[in-house]
């Protein structure tokens, strides 16, 4: 992972949110929508928030969970889509419109899309699609277009295809039941789909896999790569060192913060990374 | 509700516990409410950390293994400290050592940064048999003592939860020239993996944090306020003002917020403003006068 | 699935928690799938127990002080030991004592009755200065070495949780001559009252139990199952064969179950259950094996 | 509190009971209807049970409850009438019909009743009624007349109204808010009440102060009086000693357990209680 040039950020702040929507979009995950005015006016691509899961029914979940602003809303509305992992998404399940949540944000070091260059491709994998949603948005806004890798188990369990149609990006749907989801499959798909116009970044979330797949590609067409990463955290600001990264090659220094210096990284010897 | 630690007059009861605050978390609140910002961890040497996962959470608590990643005192005081001293609020440093000597060393480097220091004994002994130095009564002796020579500034020791006897070593650090003790550290644990037998952690035990470990140190601070004159600064699961009362009333001059300031980073602000409106409703000025009165919780 | 402590085969890895079984229970169950009974702590000295409330359930746990009444061994053996007797299980006697030499007139006067004898040694030693006797070392070992010299039945030392370093006092016990140790006790702790400061327990401190602890003991278990060579039986939030399957991961040999008796009275039962159809389908006969399969639990 | 003398109860089991009826009766009271056969069949006048709660959205209640059984229905079910007090009444009140939880009983040393005395009186203040309703069923069907005496606060906070009526007891309810329940204007009533005959038992429940008015009364009629008592329990079987009462005469001694030797006692100094 390479930390991105630092950049200029909107400055995070914490409060609570009202709950304007929650549903069910497929198995065991949820699109949340949140009253954030400040997040949804101030987030930049790839950023994310924690979200406190207050205590439903005596369930006392302590850490705030670190969700991806999957969408920011022109009315003051953010998305969050979720996948019940664990106890804190289970608690999040159970908050219904009207309840509060604090927001924590918008956090962390986000993608960077040259202006200039060629067309975005976003390559995600279940919720990992969430991850890179603001800057499909980013790039529709600029005229950039966009093609969207869209993989999932099965066909249900698709996400972002209603984003993709709104937003006039490219959905690309993959499965692994119908096998298009398959690394071999998916290279020869992307190498005949960008061969007459090489994409100008390509962005990746969700699956080592997939990221591999990624590099290879971008490393054909010497295009700069660009991952969200996830790590366990507790703070989201940069203080309690929770979401360090390993640093391989120096392993007696603290690696990076994907919190602070991520979660949107260059992915180490992709083309353009930084040295 | 102001504290005084030897010379340090504190504006409130209310802190944060070391490495559950940074100054991006100060530059989000009302750090003149607080009495005091306090650092992470500072060693002698650098450090990485440990590896991932750091801290998860399960039904027990926060269970946290940073393993306190630290660029040493020069480090902290070009890279870090600039950021606190921009805060309106006296900062205490934290410093941890793995032999009591490390500790003078840690101080007298910080050439003066910081209104006080506030002493992390609850790291292995190096010197001995790698026990934690605050659970030695006599190593923890040796280490304030130590600190207490280089420095007129207030010392206060952290100690462990797992001692022997918590009167034991807080009367070792009161007689080493301690100004305060603070009780305690997190719980020393090992998380797995709910649904398999993989640890949870990457250096498979932790510290245990969080509302389910503020009986296990209410007694704790409880042994030690009795066994002490210096003032005892409470630490362990404190969430609101509640819970900052609960300690108060068993001997606790001051308390200190961690894994509260995660959950909802105004916890320490709600708690010095819920204190403040205790006594105000109670049409008194002090703390002590406060726990005087017929107090109802919530 | 059996389990073996110096000549005594058990019949399966697990048995009940001191204090949380009696024969009221056992008569409930099969109790010949249970590795053993084991009685609630003897004193030398008939006692009294603690003031009401001895026993309250907070947000962290279960929290008790019920104080060890004791009817002395003559009593145990009068009014107790036969309904022990009557169970199709070994019966593993609990001592206590508050000095070293307690435990070894215990068990004189026991006089053969039990077939093994858990040292509870999470005692205040009013030899020295009040200080736990399994906190340590010296005591501790006196207090094995007093009691393996007056009995050819297994010995069990049941360490405390609030110790500097469980290592030291397991190899103390292991050097006395203890055939096995058990880790551990509760954890002690402060619960007040939701609501008010007032303390819930008659006796203001007493030892929290249940799942929540479960992480702290699964470390001190870990620790323990390096530092010796005899079994180490894990005691601390068992209630289902998960976590019993946790604790023999870090290296337990055995667990007992403390307060999920409470919650459910044929808890150990589902648990030895439970572990008996984990190795059903795995395909395998021993637990050893079983850890080496591939685990996921719920 | 003077322990009854021993006599032959029915061995306790545990077994899971389905819950088939659950509704408010007062503010923060409810009445909770359990298919528990056994326990229905079995139960003697003023035993108990323990109720272990069921873990409701994640919040872990690990000390079944103490409750009395307030009713036991021929049809194999029996009634527990409880107040929200804290955690694990709070978890209770959200269990619904159809769902099961652990029930441990039937427990205790129940009440005496003189087969051939004169009337029952019963005594109890809000959900303490519980305590003895199935003692004024048992009086019921020997065909000993009942006077039960409900207090509450208010009103709406009435308790067994319907249960009196059901088995033809005669029913005074008594409030604070119209100054019934005041100890003086129970005296008097009951005094009245009694003048031509006294009753044959005298028994309480739920308060110091009409606990200290039923010894007067049973020491001015000389008749016998059994008070329900509650302690903090673990076990209810007796092997825990969560539930030992204090032994003021000889504090080196345990005194008696509340699960096993109560928790209907003799009122010390009462008529014909135990020396
Ligand atoms: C920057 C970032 C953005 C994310 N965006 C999304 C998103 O848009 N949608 C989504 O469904 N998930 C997202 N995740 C993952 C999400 O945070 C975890 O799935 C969630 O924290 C699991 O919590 P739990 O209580 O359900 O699981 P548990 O396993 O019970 O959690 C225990 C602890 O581990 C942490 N943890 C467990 N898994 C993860 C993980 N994969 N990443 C980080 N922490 C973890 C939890 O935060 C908690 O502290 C994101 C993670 C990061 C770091
Ligand atoms: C024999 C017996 C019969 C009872 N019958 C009834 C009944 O029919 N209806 C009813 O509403 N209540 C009854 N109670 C009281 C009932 O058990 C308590 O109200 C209940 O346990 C409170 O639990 P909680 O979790 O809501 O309160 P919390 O205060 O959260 O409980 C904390 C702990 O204290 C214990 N506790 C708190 N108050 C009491 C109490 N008054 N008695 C015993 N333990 C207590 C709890 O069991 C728990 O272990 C009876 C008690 C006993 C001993
Ligand atoms: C993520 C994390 C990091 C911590 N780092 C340190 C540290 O560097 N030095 C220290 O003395 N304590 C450290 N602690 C312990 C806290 O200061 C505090 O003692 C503990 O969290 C108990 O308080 P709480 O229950 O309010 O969190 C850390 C705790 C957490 C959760
Ligand atoms: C009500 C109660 C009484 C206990 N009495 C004793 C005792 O007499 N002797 C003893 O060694 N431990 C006693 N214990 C501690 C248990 O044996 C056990 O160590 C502890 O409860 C942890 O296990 P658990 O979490 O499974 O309950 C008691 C615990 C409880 C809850
Ligand atoms: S989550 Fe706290 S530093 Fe990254
Ligand atoms: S509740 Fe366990 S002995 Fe009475």
């Amino acid at each position: 992972m390479d930390v991105l040039p630092t950049r200029d950020r909107p400055t995070p702040a914490c409060d609570p949110a009202v709950v304007v929507g929650h549903t069910p979009l497929a198995p065991a995950i949820h699109r949340l929508v949140l009253r954030a005015a400040r997040v949804a006016a101030t987030a930049q691509a790839g950023q994310f928030v924690m979200l406190s899961v207050p205590q439903a029914a005596g369930e006392l979940i302590q850490l705030p969970r670190p969700m991806a602003v999957h969408r920011r809303r022109p009315g003051g509305d953010i998305e969050v889509v979720y996948n019940v992992q664990g106890r804190g998404t289970e608690a999040l399940s159970r908050v219904r419109p009207g309840d509060s949540l604090l927001v924590t944000g918008p956090l962390g070091r986000g993608f960077d899309l040259p202006a200039t260059a060629g067309p975005l491709l976003a390559i995600g994998r279940g919720i990992g699609v969430c991850s890179f949603m603001t800057l499909v948005e980013d790039a529709s806004a600029a005229g950039i277009p966009s093609t969207v890798v869209l993989s999932a188990r099965t066909d249900d369990r698709v996400i972002g295809r209603s984003d993709c149609a709104e937003l006039g990006a490219e959905a690309l749907a993959v499965t692994d039941l119908d096998g298009t989801s398959a690394v071999e499959a998916l290279d020869r798909r992307l190498a005949a789909r960008f061969a007459d116009r090489a994409p100008g970044l390509v962005v990746v979330c969700g699956s080592h896999r997939l990221t591999a797949l990624a590099m290879t590609l971008a490393r054909r067409w010497r295009v700069p790569l660009q991952v969200s990463v996830e790590a366990h955290m507790a703070c989201g600001l940069g203080y309690c060192h929770g979401c360090a990264l390993p640093r391989p090659a120096d392993p007696g220094r603290e690696g990076p913060l994907v919190c602070f210096d991520g979660p949107v990284f260059a992915v180490q010897g992709s083309p353009g990374a930084p040295a | 509700m102001s504290v005084r630690i030897r010379g340090l007059a504190l504006a409130s009861p209310v802190m944060p516990a070391s490495g559950c605050f940074g100054p991006e978390l100060g530059r989000l609140l009302p750090m003149r409410e607080l009495a005091a910002a306090v650092t992470k961890t500072v060693f002698l040497q650098a450090r990485a950390g440990n590896p991932a996962h750091r801290l998860t959470e399960i039904p027990a608590g926060v269970v946290n293994s940073v393993g306190i990643p630290s660029r040493g005192p020069r480090g902290f005081l070009t890279h870090q400290y600039p950021d606190y001293q921009a805060l309106p609020a006296p900062t205490i440093v934290s410093i941890g050592g793995h032999a009591p000597a490390e500790y003078e060393q840690v101080a007298e480097q910080l050439g003066g940064a910081g209104a006080g220091y506030e002493l992390n004994v609850s790291c292995p002994n190096l010197d001995t048999d790698g026990r934690d130095i605050g659970s030695d009564p006599a190593a923890l002796f040796e280490t304030v003592a130590r600190v207490r020579a280089v420095t007129d500034k207030p010392v206060i020791a952290k100690l462990p939860v797992m001692v022997a006897s918590i009167a034991e070593c807080a009367r070792a650090a009161q007689e080493a020239g301690a100004d305060a003790v603070c009780v305690a550290n997190s719980v020393p644990s090992l998380p797995l993996e709910p649904g398999s037998l993989r640890p949870a952690l990457g250096n498979r035990v932790g510290g245990l944090t969080g509302p389910h470990i503020r009986p296990i140190v209410l007694r704790l601070v409880w042994l030690a306020a009795k066994a002490v004159d210096v003032p005892v600064i409470a630490c362990g699961g404190i969430a609101t003002a509640d819970h900052a009362l609960e300690y108060l009333s068993v001997g606790a001059s001051a308390v200190q917020v961690g894994t509260a300031n995660f959950s909802r980073p105004t916890a320490m602000v709600d708690v010095v403003r819920g204190l403040r409106s205790r006594c105000h409703a109670a049409g008194v000025t002090t703390l002590s006068a406060l726990l005087r009165t017929d107090l109802t919780l919530a």
